[in-house]
């Protein structure tokens, strides 16, 4: 393999075919409020959490939604299941859970 | 129809010139009604029962010229045929924008590129739904605002009713197809009216529809004819890919040129979006500058089915009350 | 010589296989102590404890106390069987030893002592001699043991006599060892009473004439009928100690030991041990913590409630979903017989589903409060009440406190939260950041508003500072006089919070307050019998239809007498009720400052 | 795909273009890229064609490269291109055609602008005159050399003696097209075809035989992109744009890539090779790159001019499998050789790449 000083870069892309959506179905069977959040941000806007650090338990919510499963595993370490995102949601969806199942989904896939 | 019965119920003569060789207008084309997926020919029948004989129907019928008298009009018909009456209601309704308009798309060029129209015909229709290869739809996308609430497309208004129709075309191939991937792509989501946002909330929670927020900027074919789309995935701020088996474009409202003929021969104000403008936004819906002239419905712009039948019931009290001045 | 017929085979089989069983676990679970709590045990067995143990399995075990306090029914119905069979079985024994000729009996002779012994010398009715009493002795008990049978019958259909709604449903193994329980003692009866008709003698006052009936009836075929029956009893006790170990039975044996190690003082343990091994096999199943779950007599679910919840355990066929499905509320372990720390096991299992996945808490900054006297923590709830917070802050300015308010921009979660799902570890971290905010306020004293902190900041973080919820602190400065109140005059129903109440055991001080501010109403299932507002953080896998079916039912009970305000002390009841309750819902400290003169 | 929503999008896109008394411009970069192809141009257009076609030796970059880096502002390079108006207009010609894509969308972008803002355009008349001295008139006809060799594809494939069929097979060959950037995307109606699905390419191909490939990633942007490329350290977002494409376009199994600009076949044919050097993968059949040609040279190729003439020698990817299906006949020996026999000298050959 040559080197000619530079690399070839990585795509941004969200490459939805090829994702890998095990972890969002096991979801929608173990925790099916998830299907029903609109993205509002209430949740984030509260977040004990999120008022620390770049996390963003709406994000979680897309990010398992799109099949990213990297991202998203480093994303749900950062909640502290304090659970006021549960009190604020708009569309009862029952946020605490919905990280302890994607943590289990994940341990399942490997 | 509304317009023309409540003013038949309120004694007055009545003459209802229909361009189509039927009354019904749209109306006539829509398989089921958003929000309760009642059967649209339900309404149509209504309406039609409802009107039985009372008025005047002339079908197939154009507007050549209209002379505008005093207090009166004469209507030259393209038939030959001339007509005079006291007081004129445009009714003439929408046409659907023309999804081609859009190339990015690549409507009437890609062969799984349908319009929201062609899907409802399908479903009126009974046909099997699949690709154009004939195969059971997997995953299938439907682009929320086409050919509206867009400059590129000239229309900077919302055509208000395609999301809501988009939402409820959604369930229908979720009915049909229960294991079919379903994605709605929208910018807004417009659940404006009553029982809208309930069904969108069934639409999530029942029928697992996925809404992704973003508009579709181009899409492609793909070797197998199925269709690669690009989008902006605005929740995680990345660019998407997705591939689906049918792409459903929610087209928009747009005037349509026969309304607009009708207003330039009696010199109707139209607005910056091309709808007729009506006398007073609020309190004169349905009058018009020119005494005599009234509106109904979609001629001033996006409208659902109940409302234009409330706004036309509205129209014939207004018309009613002129014709009492007369 | 010694007496012997091969029907005692399957009893002695049985009751050989049964003592295996227990003598192979107590020393498993004995053996896998840890070595301070076996030390702990050697020490208790030669001591006074020892005694007071085996008083309190005489009073639990066998007369089962609080059974009794639960329901008279209840009570007795488990006592005739445990305390009756006991005494059956002594008493039987001592009677063995007049016509015993050896030194040791087989243990099956004094059970089967009518087969082998027909005294014809003393009769039924000649009691005041020791034999007659003996046989009066023993057909007494066996007819107090049957009264129990009879109640145990009628419990089956008409289970809220005994004060309960729901019952237990029973596995294969509950079954058949259930079957085998409740045939020994009419078989018994019957075999004895055949027996004693046959020969004409050796019976006592229920079994002679039984026996002498029944000769009339059978005549000669009565001998074959009794040994048929000798052997069905002998059966249906081999059988019986056999399936033992598998049923809920097992809860005879090891209770024992479950009282003998909290006597001796063995700390129950924050992962699985053989304390929590013993606890989990002490459950009788006697199914009372069924009816005061919420999640079934509210939410409809039944199949998660501690005594399904322990068996699963026990079978190894838990679930992730039943063990996430709690309110962790502490209604049933309050109510528990056996006094089994339920809400400890739950989180043991929580902790064993908890999986691999490490926390990432590195973003937390560096505490740095100001110095204060007292330091407030309002928690991450209350900033969801701000009208708390406003209360707070309005009290202590009234009272002229110097004080830091450690989370008035926004709080780090205190951990209780984190350890409800089972990682202690992850929940440590976020403890020691907030443990470190607390000591560097300098404050001896430490005031919250959330009793989940207040929980957690008492049992997990050991602070060298006096930890008060606020409800407390609020009493003390009302007592020294440092905030004027004035009566106001509302009806107001007081709600004890869980983790205020059950959890820390603190009634007294809400009420203090507000019989000052207010007039307290009655309220149904209060205190330790408090119910949970819904809320709770303790459940994970619930839909937000089910909790609010809790909060109505809660709601109705709490509000039955009409109170003008719903006054708690956590601000998670507070915004779980005020979403559904057609009146005020307040916090105490709300209440107080409400008080405040002008 | 559905030919007739295609054909009706096209015949939207109509563009005038000239026929005669072309003032061209080159390009900046071209002669270093592909050195035949501007010289193939005036070739066919002055002798296969007989047209009459001005060159202006004064003539200078149209400061696109620039304007597109950031590093000459717009007023700049508006003057810039006023003197080269300023040239056609003495010379007595008012046909502009320029053999570059980024010029062309840059004339066209100027030209616009002094549309609708006419006091620009007198500004910029102010600035040059001060600078230079110089007057211009607008050109009547602007078009890009594409357009030019477009307007006559029938001509030349009427003279030529090549069609774009295999010729062992008889089956048309499979081409993919790629438009440049500023040929229409800024201005679809200046482009023949318009923006989404331009005809300008796609019509020498058709008519010349050979068969149209329609990819998914076909509107990509082919990797170039002043900024990215310039700067070494962004050459990795360059060359990831290029990837793009051809992983898009290898299952169709194209017979090769004709282009209409400066920077993309140069992209296209320098990044297949460096992807095969940097990852071993190539794209054509049986480890064989996919040849990419100018206009120009495809032209040239139907008319059955030497390939070596054509400049194909310094392809990276090695255009003789193409050349083998359209049985067009060339001395591996004198590949190397310059115009007058002496030896050019042989580059490396590739690791992976199947070379020649």
């Amino acid at each position: 393999m040559k080197e000619f000083g530079y690399t070839v870069h990585k795509e941004r892309l969200i490459d939805y075919d090829r994702n890998d959506k095990r972890v969002l179905n096991h979801l929608k069977k173990h925790e099916p409020s998830v299907l029903t959040c609109i993205a509002c941000g209430s949740c984030t806007a509260t977040c004990s959490a999120g008022q620390l650090v770049d996390f963003n338990i709406r994000l979680v919510q897309t990010l398992l939604r799109r099949g990213e499963i990297e991202p998203l595993k480093k994303e749900v370490r950062k909640c502290m299941l304090c659970g006021k995102c549960i009190l604020i949601c708009p569309r009862g969806v029952n946020m605490r859970n919905l990280i302890l199942a994607i943590q289990t989904a994940i341990d399942k896939l490997q | 129809m509304t317009a023309a019965s409540r003013l038949a119920d309120l004694g007055e003569q009545v003459i209802l010139l229909e361009r189509e060789e039927q009354v019904g207008g749209h109306l006539r084309n829509w398989d089921r009604l958003f929000p309760n997926r009642r059967p649209g020919y339900e309404v149509l029948n209504y309406l039609t029962e409802e009107l039985g004989s009372k008025v005047d129907i002339r079908c197939l019928q154009t507007v050549t010229t209209i002379f505008s008298g005093e207090r009166d009009f004469q209507l030259q018909l393209a038939s030959g045929k001339s007509l005079r009456c006291d007081a004129l209601l445009l009714a003439t309704g929408f046409d659907l924008f023309d999804a081609r308009r859009k190339e990015e798309y690549g409507y009437a060029i890609y062969d799984n590129v349908i319009t929201s129209a062609e899907l409802e015909e399908l479903f009126r229709s009974g046909a099997p739904i699949t690709t154009r290869q004939g195969k059971v739809p997997k995953r299938v996308g439907f682009v929320h605002c086409v050919g509206s609430r867009d400059e590129k497309a000239g229309n900077l208004y919302c055509s208000k009713v395609c999301c809501v129709t988009g939402v409820k075309q959604a369930i229908e191939i979720k009915e049909l197809f229960p294991e079919a991937e379903v994605f709605g792509f929208y910018m807004d989501l417009r659940m404006f009216d009553r029982h809208f946002e309930e069904m969108y909330y069934e639409a999530q929670q029942k029928w697992d529809i996925n809404f992704l927020r973003g508009r579709v900027s181009e899409c492609a074919e793909n070797q197998d004819q199925s269709i690669v789309l690009k989008i902006e995935d605005t929740l995680t701020s990345r660019p998407l890919k997705m591939t689906v088996d049918l792409l459903v474009l929610l087209v928009g409202f747009v005037p349509s040129p026969e309304t607009l003929r009708l207003a330039a021969m009696l010199d109707l104000p139209v607005g910056e979006d091309r709808f007729l403008e009506p006398a007073d936004e609020h309190t004169k819906s349905t009058l018009t500058v020119k005494p005599g002239v009234f509106l109904a419905g979609a001629v001033k712009g996006p409208f659902s089915i109940s409302n234009a039948i409330a706004d036309a019931g509205t129209a014939a009290l207004q018309i009613h009350a002129y014709l009492k001045t007369l | 010589m010694i007496s012997f017929n091969l029907f005692v085979l399957p009893f002695s089989f049985g009751l050989i296989y049964l003592l295996y069983m227990i003598i192979r676990w107590w020393t498993k679970w004995i053996r896998a102590l840890p070595p301070e709590d076996r030390a702990r045990f050697r020490k208790g067995i030669f001591s006074r404890q020892f005694f007071s143990g085996l008083k309190e399995v005489f009073l639990e075990s066998l007369v089962h106390r609080k059974m009794f306090r639960r329901n008279a029914l209840l009570g007795f119905m488990h006592m005739s069987f445990a305390l009756g069979w006991f005494l059956l079985i002594l008493a039987g024994n001592i009677e063995s030893r007049i016509y015993s000729t050896s030194h040791v009996n087989p243990p099956y002779y004094p059970i089967f002592l009518k087969f082998f012994i027909h005294d014809r010398t003393v009769l039924w009715f000649e009691i005041n001699t020791v034999p007659g009493f003996f046989r009066f002795l023993m057909d007494f008990l066996l007819l107090f043991i049957l009264s129990g049978l009879i109640l145990a019958m009628i419990k089956r259909g008409r289970s809220r006599w005994f004060g309960m709604t729901r019952t237990t449903h029973s596995q294969l193994t509950d079954r058949v060892a259930l079957v085998c329980l409740w045939l020994i003692f009419p078989v018994r009866l019957l075999a004895e009473s055949f027996t004693d008709g046959y020969y004409g003698a050796g019976g006592g006052f229920a079994t002679q004439h039984l026996g002498n009936l029944f000769a009339v009836l059978f005549r000669e075929s009565s001998q074959h009928i009794a040994y048929a029956l000798w052997w069905l009893y002998s059966l249906a006790l081999g059988i019986f100690f056999v399936t033992l170990p598998f049923s809920r039975y097992w809860h005879i044996p090891t209770e024992v030991l479950l009282i003998f190690f909290r006597r001796f003082g063995i700390p129950p343990k924050r992962i699985a041990s053989s304390f929590s091994q013993v606890e989990i096999g002490a459950c009788s199943r006697c199914g009372v913590c069924i009816d005061v779950c919420q999640l079934g007599s509210a939410a409809r679910i039944h199949d998660i409630q501690a005594v399904y919840f322990l068996r699963s355990v026990r079978d190894e066929q838990v679930s992730r979903d039943i063990t996430l499905r709690c309110l962790v509320c502490g209604r049933c372990q309050e109510t528990c017989p056996v006094g089994i720390n339920i809400d400890l096991i739950r989180l043991i299992e929580r902790y064993n589903f908890s999986g691999s996945h490490a926390s990432d808490f590195t973003y937390l900054p560096e505490p740095a409060p100001r110095k204060a006297q007292v330091a407030y923590f309002a928690g991450c709830m209350t900033h969801l009440t701000p009208s708390i917070i406003r209360a707070m802050k309005g009290i202590l300015q009234e009272a002229g406190i110097d004080y830091h308010f450690l989370d008035e921009e926004g709080s780090v979660c205190c951990g209780r939260p984190m350890m409800l799902s089972g990682k202690h570890e992850q929940a440590g971290e976020l403890i020691r950041f907030n443990r470190e905010l607390i000591l560097q306020s300098g404050a001896d004293t430490l005031v919250t508003s959330c009793p989940i902190c207040f929980r957690v900041f008492r049992e997990e973080y050991n602070l060298p500072v006096r930890i008060l919820h606020h409800t407390q602190y609020l009493l003390e400065l009302i007592k020294s006089g440092k905030v004027p109140l004035q009566t106001v005059f509302r009806k107001v129903a007081y709600h004890d919070p869980c983790d205020l109440g059950r959890g820390s055991n603190e009634y007294r001080a809400p009420r203090e307050l507000l019989a000052k501010v207010a007039e307290l109403v009655e309220v149904p299932e209060e205190k330790e019998d408090a119910l949970c507002c819904g809320g709770s953080l303790g459940i994970y896998t619930i839909s937000s239809r089910k909790r609010d079916l809790i909060t109505s039912d809660a709601l109705d009970k709490l509000t039955s007498s009409g109170p003008e305000v719903l006054v708690t002390a956590c601000p998670l009841c507070k915004k779980t009720f005020s979403r559904l309750a057609g009146i005020e819902v307040l916090d105490v400290a709300e209440m107080v400052y409400g008080a405040i003169p002008e | 795909m559905i030919i007739e929503g295609k054909k009706r999008l096209w015949q939207e896109y109509q563009k005038e273009i000239a026929d005669d008394r072309y003032f061209y411009v080159r390009s900046c970069v071209r002669q270093n890229f592909f050195p035949a192809s501007e010289k193939v141009f005036l070739r066919i257009l002055k002798e296969e064609l007989g047209k009459d076609v001005y060159e202006n030796a004064a003539h200078t970059t149209c400061s696109g490269i620039g304007y597109h880096s950031d590093v000459v502002p717009f007023e700049t390079a508006m003057t810039v291109i006023a003197r080269q108006f300023s040239l056609m207009t003495e010379s007595g010609y008012e046909h502009f055609v320029t053999s570059c894509i980024t010029s062309f969308g840059l004339y066209s972008e100027v030209l616009e602008t002094w549309k609708h803002f006419p006091d620009v355009l007198q500004k910029v008349r102010g600035y040059l005159k001060e600078a230079t001295g110089r007057t211009f008139e607008l050109p009547k006809n602007v078009a890009h050399a594409s357009d030019v060799i477009f307007r006559f594809r029938n001509e030349i494939a009427s003279r030529g003696t090549h069609r774009l069929v295999n010729h062992l097979t008889g089956k048309p060959l499979r081409v993919v097209e790629h438009i440049g950037c500023h040929y229409s995307k800024m201005f679809p109606s200046k482009g023949v075809g318009g923006a989404e699905y331009p005809y300008v390419l796609v019509g020498m191909i058709e008519d010349w035989g050979g068969e149209v490939i329609d990819y998914p990633e076909r509107r990509h942007c082919c990797g170039f992109g002043f900024r990215q490329y310039i700067v070494r350290a962004n050459r990795g977002y360059s060359i990831a744009n290029s990837k793009k494409k051809f992983e898009s376009m290898k299952p169709y199994q194209p017979d090769f890539i004709l282009t209409n600009c400066p920077g993309c076949p140069m992209f296209f044919d320098r990044w297949q090779y460096a992807l095969s050097e940097m990852e071993g993968v190539t794209y054509g059949q049986n480890g064989e790159g996919i040849p990419v040609l100018t206009y120009e040279e495809l032209s040239g190729l139907i008319l059955g001019y030497d390939p070596w003439d054509l400049g194909l020698q310094v392809h990276q990817v090695p255009v003789e499998p193409l050349l083998d299906k359209l049985g067009i006949p060339y001395d591996p020996e004198t590949k190397f050789a310059g115009k007058d026999g002496q030896d050019l000298g042989r580059p490396d050959a590739p690791t992976h790449m199947k070379f020649f």
